[in-house]
């Protein structure tokens, strides 16, 4: 009887507490899109988009178990795409002032969306392209090579100038990313997660997380798997970094550090391994965690007191945060699912 | 809120202003509010931190302007675009400032480009010199020359002074700054040498290597007149430390980043009679607040300064300029201020902003001579 | 290319690789008995070279003792951030514990920008270091030739260490299994600590010979060396002391040689470390030296 | 003597082990039987301090080992094979030895007893310098047993030995574990091999769900009905 | 009788180590056949390169479920399953963190038909699909008595119930022929009948061949209708189990002398 009733339970989609968050989350991001504080819908737009990230990394990462740390890449083409497709023509001109620009983008002005759309495919196309060959690796060796992947593509960005004008960047991307794009966005992406993981698909990832030698031995084809949750999660990177692209208005090659691969991957831990709702939590969080704990680095008026601001602070405390939320959590980060 | 005021200098009277994170009206309030966002943090820490320093002094030297205190808000851009982005939105949303002061990186500084523009709220720049950053933006605004005059200013030195007739290039092709005036040494050199093929090698590293003898043994092997490397101190020194090892003893030409001390630390005996091009000097001060600069910096921090400090210094000079002419803080009153900005004496030269917002000003020509920098000539802009 | 060219390519890449060679044996260590990516090890490795720095600065302390206490000062310090950052994770899934190491290497970089400044320090090359030879026209720094010496004495050491005595045998039983490890009355946390000394330690002799090879220490002066070395030990087959030596000479003169023939491609050149380990991993997915571990079935 | 009172395990929700007795006198040997998941490695775990105790105490000698961690356990010189093998997959045979040796440093012993361990399972010195992961099943499980010899435990507490061993082995697994008991070994043994393991035992204690529900000497168990039928039924083929 | 499978002069080398040696078996539709022979012999290797997780250094194996001969040597794991050859691990290899419902569901993915965008856009025809494996996966799961712990999670299982898990598992994904790595280690007797009793159901229910190697000869002997004994990666002895029970040369070599 009571075994009968947890499945019933389960089987829901979503239980009532996810439910009633997920109403919250809605009116608020309604409310903030119709106030005209631009500062906090910047933020709210970059939460939508490190969502994405997020779980783009928790599909690879978390439920297929591949550990794969070549996100800045991708992101770094879907951003590129989304910039060379979008920057009007006579504002290429300006930009390649050095180097023109390959004649055949010269005149190409795409709209936003199917520019966004274009981001995910050539991401998704190289995540392809890359995923044949190296997913044959395993563990930190895939790790390493994905993360030399991203480093090649961004070396290879900094230096072909007249297909991203290097390291001078590209200025006057229009600014189409606003907190409805950046987070129509995500709920797909997290419709799309639930979805994918509640199917057979995506038990068959978790399946090659759990064992690869007994996944393929019950006929999962461990390759096509594995490329597969790996070209989706570029598309879902390539999207997130046209997003940002589009946000900022502004791109470099440099943009695209390591660093920016450990951020999504500390969202996706601290949201805990296999979790779609932690990570869509602990994007949020995350986001807005580097925003609240600027004052750190100000000085601090107690009254009394004038404590003097140390520069960099943040960082410190914000990396002290991190060590302890993994040590202290250490039990409630893996199996949310 | 979490508001907290930034100390505005030595022995100023601190107010805690409540209602900061509210208050937009930056002309109504009693404090005038100028934002910093600056690299503290991340690869671009020390330019950051240089120019900082410069700006607190010149705070500190004027506290005050149209009768009201004058409050530096500095935020920390982590050397990140999107940080960058975040922290400019920060500056105008949550603390109303009348303008902005940043980046060093021309990269962080573009990112605020659409956001100044967008809320119409003026930024200088102290030392981005990338030309993109102003590019078609009436909002954005700098107090350094830019990167072709700087190059054509070198190539000249090279061909007129050094007599060369060859050069090889080093640049950090990371950075935008070391592509583009690498970019404008060149154009400036072949057409004063008439050669089309004067420029006997490029060789290019990244930010952040710290071996470079692979590319020297190649630009030694081709024997040019004279090596143009503008880049980060901290490479450049040991760039030309490594040079010096190998026996190389061509002329090694660079930029004004290489004005630090640390450069001169680092490079050791190598770098003595390396030439580069600069904001400004103290043995013969470009306008009458050079020296007085370089003795206030001296007293406060108890070293020398370097360009960035000064440039940093002048990005505030010239926001307060402004405010006084316009006699508003309005960021639309500044802006169009500062547009019009002729002349003005800054520490590091007549600062004269042209239609793009870019300065036009001189620039001074330095060598390394037992372990300092001396001063060697002033270029004037044509 | 002129013979003579080629000679000096030749030294600058043995020196470099000698450097890479030194620092990937502290991180093949770790890994190999962690299984971790201790992405911390750069950054340990920019402390021991700031160590040094002031105490050579600020105390009247010989030089070489300076080298010698700094390098021990890391160590220990080193071993304090396994306390810290590791320890508590020894059950928890090996990415937590990576996201640990992540997070201590953020930390120790702004620790650094806070304590030590953003601005780059020089670092005091003892003179008798300081001293360029020029061998038949080729002009070589006399450190390079002391990298590589240390290098291959740390590398017979420590193999002899690690295969022969009972604490390098503990060491690599450890890898992972620490239940069974305990069953066998090895005390677990101890084999660690020691393996973090050393391996921290290492890192810091590699910081100090960097530091005097390339004279400026930047807080975040370790994350590219750091990554490279870590690509060195990947090549040679990680957790393999022979191989880490090995990858890194072949790093370092496989980089120099690189834009010595290529030198239109010098600006890929730090692309270059990643496509030789992509290459390197699809051609021999264990590395150079590292045995291939085939899961019993 | 060794002696469990109270063991309680819990693993999250899952009340594994619910308070039981075990005394384990010197020199004998002492067998734990009962069905899959009945709590049985999950105690002897508990013993060697690998999991947590929920509740209970430990005592040897009549000190108190409930607190010391297994590192401090071994060094008292009471050592298990654990279930499923567990040998040092990237070591080989004979480091896996040594190994097992860890806590003694007399290199003499060590030699001989590592002699006699090969002249117990000849394979294994045939194997000596192959890495133990690669070794079969069986031979993995000889190389676990060996490894726990190798201090000359005064107690040895053995987890399904003959687990996945061919029947020519298992006989001979028994026959070890008779002679190292007659050597004065002390040993406390879990097996599904019910049978054999009463046979040769002085005492046994059957475990049902976590709990005790018989005990007594290994002859009077093997003429227990309820054991009978739970767990020996009247043998098939191998007679 | 048809032969199912057919393992032709197999040898199969790991560096020095010969686990097989040229090993020839047929093995009959429909009958249950014994594989074993002491420690180390080489059964579990032959497994493995009957499953494809090894590729043999000589020799080839055939398959031949319905009058169609497929040489599986050289084939991938998957592919092999796909063709209807499954099995259970010596060394339990479960998917531990998923439940047990899910570890029988993972197993009929091999016959899904619908593409992964149908499972996300969960479009009729794969919601069908989808309905019909979570019948047949509790179906399995209460043949083999786990329907209380479906949604427990894999690891936390005692042994034997495991072992029947990965039965359910392999079942699931429609095997002409079931290779069994040793299914009663770790169950006393008494669970070992049950086990055997099992065994012949589902061969039965599910028109199974099935291969096992097996240490318990209760078992063995119980069950089998032939058996192949193993020495040192050679077939030394073949034929029912009382012939088996009486070879010389087994029962030095394996059985051991009362
Ligand atoms: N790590 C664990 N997490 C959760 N439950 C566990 C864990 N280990 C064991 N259990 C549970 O504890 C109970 C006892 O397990 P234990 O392994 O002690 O049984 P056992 O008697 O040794 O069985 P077997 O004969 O199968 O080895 C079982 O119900 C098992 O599911
Ligand atoms: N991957 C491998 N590398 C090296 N040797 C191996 C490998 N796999 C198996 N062997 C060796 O091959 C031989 C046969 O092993 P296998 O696992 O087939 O034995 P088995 O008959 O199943 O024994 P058991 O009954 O003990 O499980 C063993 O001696 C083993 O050491
Ligand atoms: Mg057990
Ligand atoms: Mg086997």
């Amino acid at each position: 009887m009571k075994a009968n009733m947890k499945t019933a339970k389960s089987k829901k989609l979503i239980d009532n507490r996810t439910f009633i968050s997920f109403v919250i989350l809605i009116i608020a991001l309604i409310v903030i899109n119709f106030t005209d504080n631009d500062y906090i819908k910047r933020i709210t737009s970059l939460c939508g988009i490190y969502v994405i990230l997020g779980l783009s990394m928790q599909l690879i990462n978390g439920f297929t178990g591949l550990f794969s740390l070549g996100h800045a890449g991708f992101m770094a083409i879907g951003a590129y795409t989304v910039a060379i497709l979008t920057i009007a023509p006579e504002d290429k001109v300006m930009n390649f002032f050095m180097k023109p620009i390959l004649p055949f983008l010269a005149n190409v002005e795409w709209w936003f969306f199917p520019s966004l759309i274009m981001a995910g495919i050539i991401a998704g196309v190289f995540g392809f392209l890359i995923g044949a060959p190296v997913l044959r690796l395993t563990d930190d060796y895939l790790a390493i090579a994905t993360l030399g992947f991203a480093e090649i593509i961004r070396v290879v960005f900094t230096n072909t100038q007249s297909l991203t004008n290097g390291a001078l960047g590209l200025k006057a991307i229009p600014n189409n990313t606003n907190v409805l794009w950046s987070w129509a966005m995500a709920f797909i992406t997290i419709g799309f997660m639930v979805f994918l993981m509640k199917g057979s698909y995506g038990k068959a990832f978790k399946a090659i997380r759990e064992d690869e030698i007994a996944a393929r031995s019950m006929g999962i084809n461990l390759f096509r798997h594995k490329v597969m949750s790996f070209t989706f999660s570029a598309f879902l990177a390539g999207v997130a970094g046209g997003l940002m692209a589009s946000l900022l208005g502004t791109i470099d090659p440099n943009m695209f550090r390591i660093t920016l691969t450990f951020n999504i991957l500390l969202i996706m831990v601290l949201g805990g391994l296999g979790n779609i709702k932690g990570t869509v939590i602990s994007a949020i969080i995350v986001t807005a965690a580097m925003e609240v704990l600027r004052f750190l680095d100000e000085s601090i008026n107690l009254g009394f007191i004038q404590l003097e601001g140390i520069p960099g602070m943040r960082m410190v405390i914000f990396s002290m945060i991190l060590m302890a939320v993994v040590i202290f959590r250490k039990d409630r980060l893996l199996k949310g699912n | 809120g979490n508001s907290a005021t930034e100390e505005t200098g030595g022995d100023t009277e601190l107010e805690s202003s409540e209602e900061t994170g509210g208050d937009t009206a930056s002309g109504s309030s009693d404090v005038i509010k100028i934002g910093v966002f600056e690299p503290i943090t991340g690869v671009n820490a020390a330019g950051g931190e240089m120019t900082v320093e410069g700006i607190e002094l010149a705070n500190e030297t004027m506290p005050e302007v149209l009768g009201k205190e004058v409050e530096i808000v500095i935020v920390d851009n982590k050397s990140d675009k999107v940080e960058a982005a975040n922290a400019v939105s920060r500056l105008i949303e949550k603390e109303g400032v009348s303008a902005i002061i940043g980046s060093y990186g021309s990269s962080l500084s573009m990112a605020a480009g659409d956001i100044v523009k967008e809320n119409q709220v003026p930024a200088v720049g102290c030392s981005p010199t990338n030309p993109l950053v102003t590019l078609n933006n009436d909002y954005y605004f700098r107090v350094c020359f830019i990167d072709p005059f700087q190059g054509t200013v070198m190539a000249n030195y090279a061909v007129n002074e050094l007599g060369a007739q060859t050069a090889a290039i080093i640049q950090d092709v990371t950075q935008d700054y070391s592509v583009g005036l690498s970019k404008y040494f060149v154009d400036a050199f072949v057409e004063l040498t008439g050669n089309e093929d004067a420029i006997l090698e490029t060789s290019s590293y990244n930010t952040g290597d710290q071996d470079f003898t692979a590319q020297i043994t190649n630009v030694q092997s081709k024997n040019p007149d004279v090596i143009f490397a503008p880049g980060n101190y901290g490479e450049c020194a040991l760039l030309i430390k490594q040079a010096r090892d190998q026996g190389i003893d061509t002329p090694i030409l660079g930029g004004d980043t290489w004005e630090s001390p640390e450069f001169l630390s680092i490079g050791g005996d190598s770098v003595e009679g390396i030439v580069f091009s600069t904001h400004f000097t103290a043995e013969a001060p470009v306008t009458e607040l050079s020296e007085e600069f370089l003795n206030q910096y001296r007293e406060k921090y108890d070293k020398e300064a370097n360009a960035f400090a000064a440039l940093g210094y002048d990005a505030y000079m010239v926001i307060m300029d402004a405010i006084e002419r316009a006699n508003s803080a309005e960021p639309q009153a500044i802006k169009d201020a500062l547009a019009e900005t002729e002349r003005f004496t800054g520490a590091t030269g007549y600062i004269t902003l042209d239609e793009n917002g870019d300065a036009v000003k001189s620039a001074i020509i330095k060598r390394v001579e037992n372990g300092e920098f001396v001063y060697l000539t002033t270029v004037d802009p044509n | 290319m002129s013979g003579m060219d080629f000679l000096q390519h030749l030294a600058n890449g043995i020196s470099l690789g000698s450097l890479y060679a030194l620092i990937a044996i502290g991180y093949t260590m770790v890994y190999g008995i962690l299984r971790l990516i201790n992405f911390a090890h750069g950054d340990i490795f920019m402390l021991g070279g700031y160590l040094t720095f002031y105490g050579i600065m600020f105390t009247s302390i010989p030089w070489w003792l300076v080298f010698i206490l700094a390098s021990v000062l890391t160590g220990l310090i080193g071993l304090l951030l396994e306390k810290i950052a590791y320890k508590p994770l020894r059950d928890a899934p090996r990415i937590t514990v990576l996201i640990s190491a992540i997070g201590a290497s953020f930390f120790l970089q702004n620790f650094g920008i806070v304590v030590f400044g953003g601005r780059p320090k020089a670092f005091p090359i003892p003179d008798v270091l300081n001293k360029v030879v020029n061998l038949g026209g080729v002009s070589i720094n006399i450190i390079t030739f002391i990298i590589p010496t240390i290098t291959i004495i740390l590398l017979i050491a420590l193999t002899y260490f690690i295969n022969k005595t009972k604490t390098g045998m503990a060491m690599r039983a450890l890898s992972r299994d620490y239940e069974t490890a305990r069953l066998m009355g090895i005390d677990v946390n101890k084999i660690i600590s020691i393996t973090f000394f050393i391996g921290s330690f290492l890192a810091a002799v590699g910081g100090v010979m960097w530091g005097t090879k390339y004279p400026q220490l930047l807080p975040l002066m370790g994350a590219m060396p750091g990554i490279k070395c870590f690509i060195a030990a990947v090549i040679g087959g990680i957790g393999n002391i022979g191989g880490a030596v090995l990858g890194g000479f072949i790093l370092g003169l496989g980089e120099i040689l690189l834009v010595a023939f290529f030198s239109n491609l010098t600006g890929y050149r730090d692309a270059f470390a990643f496509v030789l380990l992509i290459i390197i991993l699809l051609v021999k997915p264990t590395g150079l030296l590292g045995e291939k571990t085939t899961e019993k079935v | 003597m060794l002696k469990i009172s109270n063991l309680h395990v819990n693993y999250g929700g899952i009340h594994a082990v619910r308070g039981i007795d075990i005394s384990v006198e010197d020199n004998k040997i002492v067998t734990l039987i009962g069905a899959n998941g009945a709590g049985k490695s999950s105690t002897l775990r508990a013993i060697m301090g690998l999991v947590d105790k929920a509740d209970g105490t430990v005592e040897y000698d009549s000190e108190d080992l409930t607190n010391l961690s297994t590192v401090d356990i071994v060094k008292k010189g009471i050592v298990m094979v654990p279930e499923g093998r567990n040998v040092f997959a990237n070591l080989t045979v004979e480091e896996n030895l040594i190994l097992g040796a860890y806590t003694r440093n007399d290199n003499e012993g060590i030699k001989n007893i590592m002699k006699e361990v090969y002249d117990m399972f000849p394979i294994l010195k045939e194997r000596s310098w192959q890495k133990a992961g690669t070794l079969s099943g069986g031979e993995q499980q000889m190389l676990a047993v060996s490894r726990a010899l190798m201090v000359e435990p005064k107690v040895l507490m053995m987890d399904e030995p003959s687990l996945g061993l061919a029947p020519i082995l298992v006989k001979d697994i028994f026959e070890i574990i008779t002679m190292l008991n007659e050597g004065g070994n002390t040993i406390l043994l879990i097996e599904q091999n019910a049978n054999k393991a009463l046979e040769i035992a002085d005492y046994g204690y059957v475990l049902e769900t976590g709990s005790l529900v018989i005990e007594g000497t290994g002859r009077d168990l093997l003429k227990n009905d309820r054991v009978q039928q739970a767990y020996l039924g009247e043998s098939v083929g191998n007679k | 009788m048809r032969i199912m499978l057919k393992i032709e002069n197999m040898t199969m080398k790991f560096g020095g180590v010969i686990a097989a040696n040229n090993f020839n078996a047929n093995i009959e539709k429909g009958r249950i056949v014994g594989l074993i022979g002491p420690n180390g012999a080489g059964k579990t290797t032959i497994f493995n390169v009957v499953t494809g997780v090894y590729m043999p250094t000589e020799g080839r194996v055939i398959f031949n479920p319905d009058d169609r001969e497929h040489v599986i040597s050289g084939l991938r794991p998957d592919e092999i399953a796909k063709l209807g050859v499954c099995r259970t691990f010596q060394n339990i290899r479960l998917f531990k963190d998923l439940s047990v419902l899910d570890n029988v569901f993972i197993g009929n993915h091999l016959r899904i038909e619908s593409n992964v965008f149908s499972s996300i856009l969960r479009l009729p025809g794969y919601i069908k699909e989808e309905k019909e494996i979570l019948k047949k996966s509790l179906y399995l799961l209460e043949r083999v008595g786990l329907l209380q712990e479906k949604d427990e999670k894999a690891h936390s299982l005692p042994y034997g119930k495991q072992r029947r898990l990965e039965i359910a598992r392999a079942l699931a994904t429609n095997p002409r022929l079931l290779l069994l790595d040793e299914p009663a280690a770790g169950m006393n007797p008494q669970e070992s009948r049950e086990l055997m009793q099992f065994i012949l159901d589902i061969k039965d229910e599910f028109d199974l061949t099935i291969f096992l190697i097996e240490h318990h000869m209760e078992v063995v002997m119980g069950i089998c209708e032939e058996i192949f004994v193993l020495d040192h990666g050679e077939l030394i002895a073949q034929g029912n189990p009382e012939a088996i029970q009486n070879n010389q040369r087994v029962v030095e070599a394996y059985l051991g002398v009362e």
